[in-house]
């Protein structure tokens, strides 16, 4: 597949202020996740695929061509900006087909895409309501609606979930989702790890301006396979399963919770393992309560590269 | 001309269209505006008082057009223009900035200069349509017994047009003002009323530096009344000199305001 | 031994009912107008006139020394109320203080509604009239500076540079004169700036309204008295009233044709209407219905 | 008993934000939970005395909030949701400006806010300008204004709103460190539920204006079936077919998580059983408490 979006030796100073730094990547197809924690560079990378701001050095293309000032192509892109800013006395109607206006469409179109960008987020009902009497989810919910009310291609989403309520950032995640489906290039940011871990599986990790990783979840996991893996598990007789373990050169630790019943084991080698757990489970008759790894998730992945 | 650069031209054309539609709209429904909006129709109101307190031979009998001239058009040359022009010029970059909203506008297939020209465009419009709404009104009001006379018409034809090359200048000016300066409000002022004020009564070429010289010298010279003093030692320039370099201010203005905001970064603190 | 605890620690005071409530709000509102960009050097230029007066008075006491300087003119120099009055209502000295008012009372109540501060302030026991008085104390400062203390300073350097008390003695209400009237304008500016600044959030569009509708006034005041030739109109001037009362206070003829409590009235009537206005924009929450 | 209203009824015009709430809150952390436009944040500011409820009746920290608002105030820390500061000043005046408009001497104010912003981790920016500060900063920032005065109640409107991961984490120590004082008190209100179900111990849940359940934690979330989450590698379909034919329910989730629901009388090492024979890794195994966001969900009535 080839990259829709190609950023080369990208960085950015505000300043004298790291924003970003020497950024080398290719986004495709799918949806990509951008993590970090605040101020680690995402909405400086997003503002930069964007063409909101130039880079200090290096280029960022999409579908090969450049961005900065490249006004014809931002018809394919739709943005959702982190701030939480309208203008001033708008309801919620005007505010999008103010905006639909500006891709020179008819009156009809730009009416048609509005009611179908408002049901999708489901302010159709509130549509005649002043913005600024809107709840902060909905307000969110509008500014995703006005990145994907004129049908783009590519979709970047900066913290498109902060502010939302359960129901409502899964409403957001399914939509996401949907326009995967579509075939279209997707790239979310995002601090909250589960978000971006429930949406996709192609993750770019972002930490003091620097690319960490990038490329699959999993992937990243097998990256630092040197780091070793805990795995949780409490059942019936711990000590029993322990002995169990010892003699597999795959497992490197084993440790005593400090609740009752549970038994920690460190691994190298996941695979092996859990290769072999259910059958120790089921030969000697243990009944297993409960298997966690925990720290196989994102925030294990991301705690292990920065340094934590 | 090539087609690439008639396609670009065509573009451009189209982007501004829209810009100028979008802000057309949202300012015309604005509070702000609506204010504004009072303010230059009180002379419509003073010409209706005038109005009355002549049928009721309230006071003294002045000509209409005598009251039109030496106090509308110097109301609204001296003083209405000037804030509306500082106002809405500045407007067109700093509330984008203040507002945090120039982000809708930059991720749209629309160049930064057509965001300029249009947002200039468009609130030029509505603050003319404003002013001349206004003058009209007074105009007629005040002259409600010789509206058959040709040559009134073509004095208020020569008031309104001045009104409006002032404030397409102005509106250019602050929009510069607007991009490069953060605030540009005290600046404003001072230029408006400091400036534009004390330098046009210098003698020579320095009254030509500023834009009042040229919009007065498209005005016949005033010798009676109170405000003739406010055209003292005007030294005229020719009227075709003057409009030649009231749209040469504004297009430079709005040039520079382009180019500065095409290549500026604007960094919006979250 | 004792260690210190980590964690929460809780502070040890008592809270007090402080009797001016308001006194933090316009420290803190005079240290950041003092921060503005140019305030201190413009501030500079407003005392200008006051500087000028003071050299007029060291002048009087002196005027054999320059009477070459003087070509026989010397009457403007005879320090009395008119000396006093022409120094408060002159156009400069109130064009200056709107200027003044541009700079320190825009943003006072526009900037916490931008930025949602009012909240901060009504979640303490902090009542909408202490609020209020915190934010016009910082006008009454700034112009306290450019009018009652020019005032009494004319006044002791008067006695000191004459060495005696007559002049005191002949006129011992001037010193309320000037007090009265660098309250009654002060105030008059405060509920005016405040009134501006809280119909609006943009400190931009405040700062016209401040300048432009004071100067609106005046010349709308100008046109209408040309043509009726009526010396009412005044009445439509903010400037026009406050020279008005100001010549009253000074007990000098008025400039103008017209009895001075209706000046007086205008000035009331604003303050009421402003005190009314403020009461209802500001509260804890903007409620929109 | 420090919150205790009664049929508090509020609108916005025509807009109806709070129907009919009675709450009586016992001591402790308790969570407001709620969708967004639930009446959170209006409830929060009729307790403050920002709006003044249509009808009902009701008491903070035994002061009426009708008539003794400014008590209440004294008493109380807030921190908003909306992003507020004053722009022009650093954080240590600005701390201390709110400590001194609580009604803290000068001084006082001062050392008090150098500490609370110690004690937020703010300690290294204090000097910044407020407007330079980041979104995590300002939070902190808000947070540490609202504790500047030493509050018996503290009424937080989404304390982790905006934050990463270890910046929410930090906010939530500092919550749990405030909230384990006994004498203060802390209300939060947050649509965020991990967030309530690890600082607090009873919770209120809102919806569209109405009380949708409250109580402990720990009783509204009650087990109610045998749900098992479950994560696999390997032959998925072979392993499901064989969960199928066991009678119970699979339910595969969008991050490919298994909730199998086991009829009654099944057992669960059965489970694994299955797997062995199936040449399956089970990675992952939980049995599920009904968790809050399933109530929470169920409350609101939607999905």
């Amino acid at each position: 597949m080839t990259a829709i979006i190609q950023t080369q030796n990208l960085s950015k100073w505000y300043g004298n202020v790291l924003g970003l730094s020497d950024v080398t990547l290719e986004i495709e197809q799918g949806i990509t996740g951008i993590l970090g924690p605040n101020g680690a560079g995402k909405s400086t990378f997003l503002k930069l695929i964007t063409g909101q701001i130039k880079s200090n050095i290096g280029s960022v293309t999409i579908m090969g061509q450049p961005v900065w000032n490249n006004y014809p192509q931002f018809s394919e892109i739709g943005f959702c900006p982190e701030q939480d800013s309208f203008y001033g006395e708008m309801t919620g109607w005007q505010f999008l087909t103010s905006l639909l206006r500006l891709y020179h469409l008819s009156s009809t179109e730009i009416e048609k895409k509005a009611d179908k960008a408002l049901e999708i987020v489901e302010l159709s009902e509130d549509k005649n309501r002043a913005v600024r009497s809107y709840s902060r989810g909905m307000r969110q919910r509008l500014k995703v609606a006005q990145s994907i009310a004129h049908d783009p291609k590519i979709i970047i989403l900066d913290e498109p979930l902060n502010g939302l309520d359960p129901l409502g950032r899964r409403k957001i995640i399914r939509l996401i989702k949907e326009y995967k489906g579509e075939g279209r290039t997707i790239v979310v940011s995002s601090h909250v790890l589960p978000e971006i871990e429930a949406m996709t599986n192609q993750i770019i990790l972002i930490h003091q301006g620097k690319i960490f990783a990038q490329g699959d979840i999993h992937y990243i996991r097998d990256l630092i396979e040197t780091h070793p893996h805990i795995i949780s598990i409490r059942c019936s007789d711990p000590r029993q399963l322990a002995q169990k373990f010892i003699h597999h050169d795959f497992v490197l630790k084993v440790n005593f919770g400090l609740k009752k019943g549970v038994l920690l084991v460190e691994t190298n080698s996941r695979d092996k393992f859990f290769g072999l757990l259910p059958s120790l489970f089921v030969e000697n008759q243990i009944e297993v309560e409960e298997i966690t790894s925990p720290d196989d998730n994102l925030q294990a992945v991301f705690d292990y590269l920065i340094g934590k | 001309m090539s087609p690439s650069f008639k396609r670009k031209i065509g573009f451009f054309a189209k982007s501004t269209k829209d810009v100028f539609s979008f802000f057309f709209s949202l300012a015309k429904k604005s509070r702000r505006t609506k204010i504004f909006f009072i303010l230059s129709f009180l002379p419509v109101f003073m010409a209706f008082v005038v109005k009355f307190s002549q049928i009721f031979q309230l006071s003294r009998d002045i000509e209409g057009i005598y009251i039109f001239n030496n106090m509308i058009i110097a109301f609204y040359l001296q003083f209405l223009i000037l804030i509306l022009a500082l106002f809405y010029g500045s407007s067109v970059t700093s509330e984008e900035l203040e507002g945090k909203t120039l982000t809708y506008l930059t991720t749209r297939p629309v160049s930064k200069s057509a965001i300029i020209v249009g947002k200039y465009l468009a609130y030029t419009a509505l603050i003319i349509f404003m002013v001349t709404l206004g003058v009209v009104f007074s105009f007629l009001v005040l002259n409600l017994s010789e509206l058959r006379s040709v040559s009134l018409y073509k004095i208020l034809f020569r008031d309104v047009a001045v009104l409006a090359l002032g404030l397409m200048c102005y509106t250019a000016f602050f929009t510069f003002v607007g991009t490069i300066l953060k605030k540009s409000i005290m600046f404003g002022l001072i230029f408006s009323f400091g400036w534009e004020n004390v330098i046009q009564y210098f003698p020579g070429s320095t009254q030509k530096f500023t834009i009042v010289h040229y919009l007065k010298s498209l005005l016949p010279s005033v010798s009676r009344g109170r405000f003739s003093f406010l055209l003292f030692r005007l030294e005229p320039s020719s009227t075709g000199t003057s409009i030649f370099m009231l749209f040469l201010i504004a297009a430079v203005f709005i040039v520079l305001a382009c180019v500065l905001f095409t290549y500026k970064e604007y960094i919006l603190k979250d | 031994m004792t260690i210190k605890e980590r964690g929460y620690a809780h502070w040890d005071g008592e809270l007090q009912d402080g009797r001016f409530p308001w006194w933090p709000i316009t420290r803190i509102g005079i240290r950041l107008t003092f921060k503005r960009k140019f305030f201190k050097f413009f501030f500079g230029f407003t005392l200008i006139p006051a500087l000028v007066w003071l050299v007029g008075i060291y002048v009087s006491e002196r005027l054999e020394d320059f009477k070459f300087m003087m070509e026989g003119e010397t009457d403007f120099l005879n320090v009395n109320p008119l000396y006093f009055k022409t120094y408060f209502t002159n156009d400069f000295l109130l064009f200056m203080v709107v200027m003044i008012l541009v700079f320190c009372g825009a943003g006072l109540i526009a900037d916490d509604l931008r930025h949602n501060a009012l909240q901060l302030y009504f979640a303490r026991p902090l009542k909408k009239r202490d609020y209020l008085t915190g934010k016009a104390a910082v006008i009454f400062f700034f112009l306290f500076i450019v009018t009652l203390i020019p005032g009494i300073v004319f006044i002791l350097f008067k006695l000191i540079f004459a060495g005696n008390f007559q002049f005191f003695a002949s006129y011992p209400w001037l010193i309320l004169s000037v007090i009265a009237y660098s309250v009654l304008i002060t105030t008059f500016f405060a509920f005016y700036t405040l009134l501006l600044s809280s119909i609006g959030k943009n400190r931009r569009y405040v700062s016209i309204l401040i300048f432009g509708v004071y100067i609106f006034s005046d010349i709308f005041s100008a046109i209408f008295k040309e043509i009726f030739r009526s010396h009412y109109f005044y009445l439509l001037s903010i400037k026009s009233n406050l020279q008005q009362v100001g010549a009253v206070l000074f007990d000098q003829r008025t400039p103008w044709n017209i009895p001075w409590y209706y000046s007086l009235t205008v000035i009331i009537a604003i303050c009421l209407f402003s005190a009314y206005i403020l009461k209802q924009r500001v509260r804890g929450v903007e409620i929109i219905k | 008993m420090s919150v205790e209203i009664q049929q508090i009824h509020f609108s916005y015009g025509k807009i109806k934000a709070l129907n009919g709430i009675d709450i009586r809150l016992p001591q402790g952390a308790i969570g407001l939970l709620g969708p967004n436009g639930a009446g959170k944040s209006t409830l929060l500011r009729i307790l403050l005395g920002f709006l003044v409820p249509d009808s009902g009746e009701g008491s903070v920290l035994g002061y009426d909030i009708r008539s003794q608002q400014a008590m209440i105030r004294r008493y109380v820390g807030y921190m908003p949701e909306d992003d507020c500061f004053i722009p022009g000043m650093d954080a240590v005046s600005f701390t201390s400006y709110m400590g001194e408009l609580s009604g803290m001497p000068r001084q006082e104010a001062m050392k008090r806010s150098h500490e609370v912003l110690y004690y937020v981790g703010l300690e290294e920016s204090r000097y910044r300008m407020l407007e330079t500060y980041s979104a995590g900063m300002r939070q902190r920032l808000k947070l540490a204004q609202s504790i500047v005065h030493d509050p018996k109640l503290i009424f937080l409107d989404e304390p982790t709103s905006g934050l990463d991961p270890q910046g929410r984490k930090e906010i939530l120590e500092l919550i749990m460190d405030i909230s384990s004082k006994k004498d203060i008190q802390v209300l939060i209100s947050s649509h965020i539920l991990p967030d309530i179900e690890q600082t607090c111990s009873y919770v209120v849940i809102l919806n569209k204006g109405e009380m949708a359940a409250e109580g402990q934690i720990s009783e509204l979330k009650q087990v109610q079936y045998s749900l098992y989450e479950l994560k696999i590698k390997g032959e998925e379909q072979a392993f499901l077919d064989r969960l199928a034919s066991m009678d119970s329910q699979v339910e595969q989730t969008e991050d490919k998580l298994l909730k199998v629901y086991l009829s009654p009388g099944t057992d669960p090492q059965d489970i694994f059983k299955i797997a062995v024979e199936e040449k399956v890794q089970i990675r992952h195994f939980v049995k599920s408490q009904t968790s809050l966001e399933d109530l929470f969900a169920k409350v609101v009535g939607v999905d």
